[in-house]
């Protein structure tokens, strides 16, 4: 049933993932979700709640502890049709499945001359904020980004949490969906039933004249966050990608012309990192809408420290992004 | 297994068919190379026809194949046509994979033949994933996987193969030992013996085989393909072989001459000729025109290659999204 | 292996004083989490104690020791002043890791323990370099890696353990089998009985014991520890225990009861505990003043860490990279 | 003995690798080499021939074919004092050994505040061009640029080639040193003896006034081909930076003041690429010395296709270079 408006609730994102497959699942046998404890505990998240008692094992279970092979599974299972979903626990796990995620499932389709379509979505926590060190606070979305033939979706708002799940796993391709950890807790009003947040369409979060910051995913909250405490002295437009690849520069141009100034927040490694590549196409397709120079403010060159005030120091905070945008805004 | 005089004359013109593809190729690369024109990396599997073939053989059309970089026999056995093979390795728009694979990425969707690998051990993980489709939707399809004594040392050979045993999945696991890894011998790959004797760590069966022998390799495979369509499970299948070159092209010939010499009396196509002359199944005239048959049907390969034209550069941005 | 009086005394107050560090830091984290102030993961080693301590009692403090997430008995038994460990878990700047590594994350090179590892299964590779040191420098140095049940189907641990058999590397891989990887029982991650019985696919010896009968533990590993000091090579060593907790303070209870019960009564404190006294070594009152020497560092300990500071952020970026 | 310019002699990529090991292994008993078919044989492509016979198989050795294992071997001994080489025969195989790499080898010294250097190199040849298809010919610099903890060198010349490698192996971090495929029958003048060129400074290998043109590894020669072919018509300033992290922004920076135009040329995807990294930087250095908007040509969104008109579609050509010149400087 489409999206409900009479009936709005509040919602937590992992509750909108647990949704978004629900309604996938039930319309399309060829949706299948596994991944560690995935199965009848419900994944430790609980993002398969309840699905492989609705769905039954064939479709929803445990694989053993083996990112590789779950990687290498579903990448297989793509070949031959079927439209998988895996959890990897956490992203940093990726480096043990980047083998069949990078040089098979984004490139079979090319090796075979476009012989296949892998539909395939990858859905894993990432971020930093809690605490869990420099193995269990990762942000590695500019590796995916950096690999031809994979796509990457970084949601923000549980409204889109649920809308581009449903989307990256009706795409045809393999797909990164990447939620915050530090959002986990978060509760928001949404509508009742089903909707779709097209791939590749970013989202004005609150409109402003003076500067353009573009932010996803966790960042977006704490952009706001700042550009509030300004309260009009310094008009903020706030913009969310919502996607990374594909990436909706238009949204950001036709900002910018207003602007004329820009800053990318974001807490993966500034070096070569999604701000780097936004100025680049900044740079490329509007430059002459550039006041000044544009900004990258990202994660610090370090691993993740454990201890909270190591670890803050390394992430982008409120202040940090207010202090950013007062210093471009004269 | 039982097969009729025409199987094994087909089959043996097959293993002819693949030792006179991979000659003509080796010979059009070094024509290439002495140019001066580097035609990308080539790996020869003559030696190990009897493997390919005496798989291909238990396995059914809409049965799965995962290769490797050395896999012109295991597609050719397939049933990948051969003019779309030698299109393929010479980098034509009308090759199996219409130039964007080559050597090393041999595709063919209509008989589920899912790609040769560049990566060594890459291929078992995937093969997971149609083995699991296959129980999902409830088909009897097998899923046959190669790999080498060198594969076998790649983690990814134990996550598979574990996760076969534990999820029953109906995948025959064949490693085409050929004693080196490159130029390493399998002793400095793996501690004992016989890498078979590994599928007791997942506990199911590992037979040890002459994998110059097409009738073994057959009866064995054929027992494993059976145990998996029945639902009980992976087959590990170790064949002991030979290439009869060294690792790829670019690398010269390393291994000891006595070991050559050893193998050198063990070729498969060999020991299939005799076996077909001693069991009266042909006579050597007839022999000698099956092997004429494969050489036509590799002429006309060949100027079917050399008919074709390159793929066209503008359209490649668009094969590489799915719409 | 025979101990002195006042070593099994020693070994068995090291227990408590894990077993003591273990409540304590889950009372800290659970009265914080009460906060909404998130400390971090913390995974229990209560019930697997006398692991930590039988490995350790067979070490030199030169010996090199990858540990886990579930890490903290290992390092205290392996001799990390328990303050340090206390101060590392809460983040003090004074703790075994400055407070950059956490509960996860501890190290301390003047004992050449090599830290915790937030990756199932990646400590393993890491032990093939600091047992390959010792062979290149010709020290008898030996290298224990800790890893769990759920580990074991990582494709690190193959590479790992297929190398060191090769190379007789002198590692001793120690597996925790506590019948769970998180949430998923040890059949889901191993088609077979003991994962010491893949020992036989390496070459290698394998024992399955009793991890909770602190001196059986220490007798196997005594073994395997002079097998790798004289060059004969790696031990894989099974150990059968269980974790009295759930995976971690974020996932609830979920094992069956009837385990549970089973494993009440296999308590390896207890049964160390029945041990002294059964065999003489000392008398309940004696036990009982271990347990309060055991509290009275900790208590030291807890106190230290409170008086510690924090780390200064100014200086993380200086500790990146090496100069 | 220092470099010695009275004894030029013509000399070859892989044979001032193997020089640079055979003088440092000399005077440095803890360096040691191993991986893949690199003892007795002396690696695939004679990285380490004659090494094992002259510093025995305690320190020059083969592994078994598990790259995870290799890395990790490597790290672990690094931890352990030594001073590990390795060969990762082609860096596309660096997907199976990026947990070895990233969350250990990267992370420890910070993970354990400091207490380790883990002094190790990783060398691995990269690029297309030689029709070795979507897993033989990948450049994924900018992955190991984005993971903090981590320095990479990309040497041209074969002057570089020995001189970085020497740098590389004594520096105290885990550096990936990649160096081109392509290059691999170049053969350059160089002088008899050692020498050393240090981590993070940038070459001129061209001076010009209207354009800065930036580019390592085989694209600098390609800049060089193409900045040839204006003669005089239009002055190109080449910047090799030779060490991409750390980087030489000055020396990119200065010659900016002169150009005021920037281009970056890499066959590395161009999303999320050093193009786009060194973009940022000077935006973020030196944004009113750009005169018009700044260019990167990289790498297509495309795996590497098998064919030659393919595999040159994907990857910069001189013909390209030039064309992305001219359309910069009229
Ligand atoms: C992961 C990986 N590592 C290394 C290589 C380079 N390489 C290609 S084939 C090969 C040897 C493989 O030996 P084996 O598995 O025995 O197969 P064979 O070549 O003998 O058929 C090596 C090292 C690779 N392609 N992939
Ligand atoms: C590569 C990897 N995958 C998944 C996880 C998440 N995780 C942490 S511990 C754990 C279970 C490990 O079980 P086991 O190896 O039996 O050790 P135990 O926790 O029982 O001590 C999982 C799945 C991880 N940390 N690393
Ligand atoms: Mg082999
Ligand atoms: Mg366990």
């Amino acid at each position: 049933m489409p999206a409900d408006t009479a009936t709005m609730r509040k919602l937590k994102p992992i509750v909108a993932m647990n949704e978004a497959l629900d309604t996938v699942m039930a319309e399309d046998d060829d949706v299948v979700l596994f991944g560690e404890d995935i199965g009848a505990y419900g994944g430790v998240w609980a993002l398969s709640k309840g699905l492989q008692k609705k769905y039954g094992e064939a479709r929803v279970f445990d694989t053993p502890l083996s990112e590789c092979a779950i990687m290498g599974t579903c990448a297989g299972a793509a070949m031959a049709g079927l439209r998988p979903v895996i959890e990897i626990m956490y992203v940093d796990f990726m480096t043990i499945a980047m083998d069949p995620l990078v040089n098979q499932a984004s490139k079979i389709r090319l090796m075979s001359g476009g012989a296949f379509d892998l539909a395939m979505t990858i859905i894993a926590p990432f971020g930093a904020g809690t605490c869990e060190a420099a193995q269990h606070s990762n942000s590695l979305e500019a590796w995916f980004l950096n690999t031809p033939g994979l796509k990457v979706v970084a949601p923000s708002t549980v409204y889109d949490t649920k809308g581009l799940l449903a989307a990256a796993i009706r795409d045809n391709n393999p797909v990164m969906y990447l939620w915050h950890k530090m959002l986990y807790d978060l509760e928001e009003e949404v509508p009742g039933g089903d909707w779709i947040v097209p791939l590749g369409e970013a989202a004005v979060r609150c409109e402003g004249d003076d500067i353009t910051v573009v932010a996803y995913s966790l960042m977006m909250y704490r952009a706001m966050e700042a550009a509030a405490e300004f309260d009009g002295r310094i008009s903020v437009e706030v913009i969310d990608p919502r996607t990374l690849h594909p990436f909706d520069l238009d949204t950001v141009l036709t900002s910018l012309r207003k602007t004329g100034r820009l800053l990318v927040v974001h807490e993966s490694p500034t070096r070569c990192g999604v701000g780097a590549d936004i100025v680049r196409r900044v740079c490329d397709a509007g430059f002459e809408l550039l006041r000044q120079a544009p900004r990258v403010l990202g994660g610090k060159d370090s691993p993740i420290p454990f201890s909270k005030p190591l670890e803050n120091a390394v992430i982008p905070q409120v202040a940090d992004i207010r202090a950013a945008i007062e210093a471009m805004v004269q | 297994m039982s097969f009729t005089a025409d199987e094994l004359k087909r089959m043996y013109t097959t293993m002819v068919l693949i030792r006179k593809f991979e000659l003509n190729t080796i010979e059009i690369f070094a024509e290439r190379m002495k140019r001066g024109d580097f035609p990308g990396a080539l790996h020869s599997s003559e030696g190990q026809e009897a493997i390919a073939v005496g798989v291909s053989s238990q396995l059914r059309r809409d049965d799965y194949v995962f290769s490797t970089y050395r896999g012109h026999g295991h597609a050719i056995a397939k049933g990948i046509p051969i003019e779309k093979v030698v299109a393929e390795v010479h980098g034509r728009a009308t090759g199996a994979s219409r130039g964007y694979g080559g050597s090393m990425h041999l595709f063919d969707t209509s008989i589920n033949f899912m790609g040769g690998n560049g990566i060594v051990g890459a291929g078992l993980p995937l093969a997971l994933g149609t083995g699991y489709a296959a129980v999902k939707r409830g088909t009897d399809q097998v899923t046959a996987v190669y790999f080498g004594d060198g594969g076998a040392s790649q983690g990814a050979f134990h996550e598979a193969v574990n996760m076969a045993a534990i999820k029953k999945y109906p995948i025959i696991f064949i490693c085409e030992n050929n004693l080196y890894a490159a130029t390493t011998h399998v002793s400095a790959n793996c501690p004992i013996d016989d890498i078979g004797e590994r599928a007791k760590a997942y506990g199911i069966p590992g037979p040890v085989i002459d994998g110059n022998n097409l009738i073994e390799v057959a009866d064995t495979v054929g027992a494993a393909v059976a145990r998996a369509r029945t639902g009980d499970g992976p087959t590990l299948i170790e064949c002991k072989t030979w290439r009869h070159r060294a690792h790829c092209m670019v690398i010269p010939e390393h291994r000891p001459g006595k070991d050559r010499k050893y193998w050198a009396g063990r070729d498969p196509i060999d020991h299939m000729r005799d076996y077909l002359i001693s069991e009266n199944i042909a006579a050597a005239a007839a022999i000698e025109q099956l092997e004429a048959d494969a050489q036509q049907q590799l002429d006309a390969a060949v100027a079917y290659m050399q008919d074709s034209p390159l793929p066209d550069p503008a359209e490649v941005l668009e094969v590489v999204y799915a719409g």
